[in-house]
């Protein structure tokens, strides 16, 4: 969590400061999703993940350099400097990537747990997404289509309550998006966004039943954005009120307390912040000096070969 | 438009927004509908102020579900609205690409003409600034393959608007796709007025011609002022109606033509341009019709990557000056 | 209702003896929902449909010759022999077609709903859609965006049970396509769907709903195509006893047995279906030898002009 | 393939059957997937056997949620498996085009090749027969314009055949076109083999080249029977890659080229082979090369309608001998 704090924060700076291009949408205020949920996973587990992909891709094991290396543009990036914010993968760790199709993750998850259920590997998929995407008509289909197939894959929903400048519960007659789960005959809870222990909890217990053949589980994590829809939002759509109320429940804090009255030390609090902000500036170093992709290699792999 | 407004400069995004207040004003069928175009004024801000001016009857914000609303808006033509319906990102035909090709460009002539569709799709490409691979397409000549669709590709302030409102008053689905690297640039509304389907020729010239649209009109431009050889620029507007009589006599003139567009080369709406002439002026043509765009690549994120795939003015000058030396 | 079955019963015949090209689609054993629906609106109001859309079309009051005449492709058909069965359309009658794509016809609904409402004109619009057609996207989407909007449009369900070869019962986890509408805070209710009294009283109410501004519904009528899901299909994937158990339920017949005790004489009742018959045989005659349509006029109303 | 097989003459829907049958037996990666492909054995039957010989596991029927199941084929490409989807006419990828254009096409590409998709996307096209304007579009020059798809459309039962082992075979994705008007077809599986990419020629020829694909292999065949011009029927098999080599090799004899398909003239992929044989061979070619599909206009029902705006064997003859009047 620390590690994605420091990470979106720099990336914010870095993004104002011109440095960094593209569109980039930060996940302050989520982490204790992404680190919750990924936290719970294997390792060949699969992801697919949003446009505010960020900490998901962090917290299921992407190197930080290559990350970082990917915003920059630069051939160390994870992608090779090609896909950028919107489009961070690491196939070799499941992460099928972030998408910057509102929605098209969904199935793209869905594919990938049938692949590990023919292939009997036992292997789950989670398709991240936001409240926004669950008015897509991929959610509704990909859903359908893992219940029918029993289909090892957790739906787990971001709901921040805003797509871009909208406030979702103007979207839809049925705001909680865990109640929309029974219309698939799927189970969906709602689970306390910025409680990572209660995120991890809820998690491990829903993909050990994908894992055992129940098919898939939903799973609505309430959380909010800190920032704007992207960097540079000017956010005139959100009362002030709301959004200090969910500062206040700033999920490192939470987290950081709970270990303080398990015995966490201030100072051991401390180095873990201070570790985490040391390995993203070492991360920027690396990525600003880091070489430009090859122009002569752009032809490369465009028919996957 | 008033004689005020023709007095002016605007910005390309400020043209587009007038031109749909003053549909929006003038006809009470119009609508514009899209993800967060109200209140929000649209994620580019291209519907600033009409939220606050026409109020959210007029203005709808539409929840992320673009085959229902698109398809809506439609519908909507249908029942005798005129709905100006924003797909945010010309990539996100993906998702709803049905209400346009097989709903909106065939119900008219299925019906033998009892129902019209008068709508118009609002979306913008722009390649240029590492928005990624699935946020780049110049996807026109997509849509220009379906018949019954029209699809304009305004890249002045003054045709932005006019093109608005001849979309917005057409019988037929006009596809209206805006470019975001002009968002920013001003140009006069003293422009001559051209009506749907002409072309224009921006600059007079005498060695080549240069058809082209959308961002790369621009470039063109400056490719003609690099002055090695003379330029005639012709700036399409329509993709679809296609104005050939434009293009072909100026090809007649200077026997040699280069399309030069932002859209990937290969079966783009190039090709269909450079067989036509091919054709129609096949003893005419002192040297073969090239054509310059996008290679056969996604587009990168990385900005020198996509610099290096979208040709410049220098390319398109040098590209010319080779056509000059061919014959 | 008789008009429906002589009408299909006889497009049947044609279709297989190859007077009639293209595909079809007939809905013998589904005309009490046509009836009952279409027989609750006003003729202004508008109609959606899909590629069994016969009856709906018919029912909706279109003239029963042009829709003939449309069969055989002539010029004097609905559409001037351009749509064919899967397009037959009637906009003075507010019929916006038949649909070739299987849930495009509810966001078309939804929009003509919007015009209704944004116009002040009362005006209802019906979306006839199969439940195969309820895992579409469109289904999610247009059903959605009518509940936040509150739109006057009927969701009407025919669930037939199949969706082309397959029994739909195997392709979602919740057949009930009332109990989906909750996802959407919509009411949603089942009906006989071979009883057009039934059918007729839940649509009035549901429409009555609709025109006083409380946004959609949705009402499933569970009935059952006697025919394949095209003519010809030879249909091995029904088992025997389901369909005749159906054709027990023969919507004619019950309703039949109603007016005959409410004191219809099986004169008057043979009398209704002989005209049904003759009309029809009329309407066949004047299609057969009717123009086909001028081939220079081939190129007019591409851009709707 | 067997050499009893070989020996065999075959249906085109049996041959691609084969194909399929070939591919899910020597590759455990390899699924069928799509509405009624299973037990239903296809709407046209394409997938007959299928589901009896490789079970439910391998054939896998979907609900109607083509973008779900179409993406769900995608993603299980990339989790390594190798799925053939169908999506039933070609007309709905209005439905489903995003996992196709903005996913399958582009993520090996955007991953720097680390993910792979080896897909096949099986969908069907082949007007004439009624089925309306929205079950009648032949639509690969839109999927020709996307960087990373490739496209192919097998004209003979031996190239089904083997253009389907060779696109489950291929690292990319594959859009593998079917046309129904052929499924009926007998042809012999001697005929000789040839790897996705490379155009057939199918009939030598001095006076003019034609180029064609799919359904319009059979009617330029027919033409080049009626024997007043000599023609060289050259079937393109593939639409991505373009075999410009064979086309160029062709015209380099005959100067003169004609290019006939079933798709909407106007943007269509004949466009594309018409502007670089037009710039490639501009001192060679001894008169304009000629493009003959379907006019702008949605497919009507009426039968004979349909015929009118579907050019025929004769309408081939006489635009190939008006070229060789041309020059
Ligand atoms: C198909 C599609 N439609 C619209 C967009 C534009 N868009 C990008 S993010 C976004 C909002 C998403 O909201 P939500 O799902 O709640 O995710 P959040 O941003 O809150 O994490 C929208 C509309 C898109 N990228 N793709
Ligand atoms: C988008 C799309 N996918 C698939 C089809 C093919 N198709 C036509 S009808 C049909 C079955 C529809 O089932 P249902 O909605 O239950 O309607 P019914 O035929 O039972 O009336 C299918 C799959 C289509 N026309 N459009
Ligand atoms: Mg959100
Ligand atoms: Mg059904």
């Amino acid at each position: 969590m620390c590690l994605i704090r420091a990470f979106e924060l720099e990336v914010a700076k870095l993004y104002r400061d011109g440095e960094i291009p593209g569109f980039v949408h930060t996940s302050l205020g989520q982490e204790a999703v992404a680190a919750g949920v990924c936290g719970s996973l294997r390792e060949d587990d699969y992801l697919a993940t949003t446009h505010r992909g960020h900490g998901h891709v962090l917290a299921k094991g992407a190197d930080l350099d290559g990350m970082m290396a990917e915003l920059f543009g630069k051939a160390s990036g994870l992608c090779g400097g090609r896909g950028g914010s919107m489009h961070i993968a690491d196939p070799g760790r499941g992460i099928l990537g972030a998408n910057a199709i509102v929605g098209a993750g969904m199935p793209l998850a869905t594919g990938a747990g049938l692949a590990s259920k023919l292939m009997g590997q036992g292997r789950v998929a989670v398709a991240f997404f936001g409240e926004g995407a669950v008015n897509q008509g991929t959610f509704h289909e990909a859903l359908n289509l893992c219940a029918i197939w029993d289909l090892p894959v957790l739906f787990a929903c971001e709901n921040n309550f805003y797509a871009e400048f909208s406030d979702s519960r103007t979207l839809t007659r049925v705001p909680s998006v865990a109640e929309r789960a029974a219309a698939y005959g799927v189970v969906g809870e709602t689970v306390h966004g910025n409680d990572v222990e209660a995120v991890a909890a809820a998690t491990g217990a829903a993909v050990e039943r994908c894992r055992s053949g129940e098919g898939p589980a939903l799973i609505e994590f309430e959380t909010y954005r800190w920032h704007g829809h992207y960097e540079g939002d000017a956010q005139p759509y959100r009362p002030d009120e709301e959004a200090s109320s969910w500062r206040e429940r700033d999920p490192l804090e939470i987290t950081a307390m709970r270990l303080a009255e398990d015995g966490a030390t201030t100072e051991e609090l401390e180095e873990v912040r201070a570790d985490a902000a040391t390995r993203v500036t070492v991360a920027v170093e690396a990525a600003r000096t880091a070489a430009e992709p090859d122009p002569k290699e752009v032809f490369a792999h465009v028919y996957g070969d | 438009m008033s004689t005020a407004t023709e007095q002016q400069e605007l910005r390309y995004i400020e043209a587009i927004g007038l031109g749909m207040a003053e549909a929006l004003e003038t006809d009470y069928r119009v609508v514009v509908m899209g993800i967060d175009v109200g209140a929000g004024e649209g994620i580019f801000r291209v519907t600033r102020g009409l939220h606050e001016r026409f109020g959210p009857d007029r203005i709808l914000d539409t929840p992320i579900s673009e085959m229902a609303f698109v398809g809506a808006a439609v519908g909507a033509a249908m029942g005798g609205m005129r709905p100006i319906v924003e797909i945010m990102f010309m990539d996100f035909i993906g998702v709803c690409l049905d209400p346009i090709i097989n709903q909106a460009a065939k119900l008219p002539y299925m019906t033998n003409g009892a129902l019209e569709v008068p709508i118009v799709f609002r979306t913008q490409t722009g390649a240029g600034k590492s928005a990624g691979a699935q946020h780049s397409q110049s996807l026109e000549a997509m849509l220009a393959h379906v018949p019954g669709l029209k699809v304009v590709m305004p890249a002045t302030p003054r045709d932005a608007c006019d093109l608005m409102l001849a979309a917005v008053a057409d019988p037929a689905p006009v596809v209206f796709v805006e470019n975001r690297r002009l968002y920013a640039r001003r140009g006069p509304m003293s422009e001559e007025s051209l009506p749907l389907g002409r072309a224009r020729v921006v600059v007079k010239g005498e060695d080549v011609t240069v058809v082209t649209w959308g961002q790369y009109v621009g470039r063109c431009l400056e490719a003609a002022e690099i002055g090695e050889a003379s330029l005639e620029v012709i700036d399409l507007r329509s993709i679809v109606p296609l104005d050939m009589e434009t293009v072909i006599a100026s090809v007649e003139r200077t026997g040699r033509l280069l399309i030069a567009h932002e859209a990937v080369q290969d079966f783009g709406a190039g090709a269909e341009i450079a067989a036509r002439v091919g054709r129609e002026l096949f003893d005419l043509l002192r040297a073969p019709v090239r054509r310059l765009g996008a290679p056969t690549v996604p587009m990168p994120f990385n900005p020198m990557l996509e610099r290096t795939l979208m040709p410049d003015a220098a390319a398109i000058a040098a590209n010319a000056r080779s056509l000059v030396a061919e014959g």
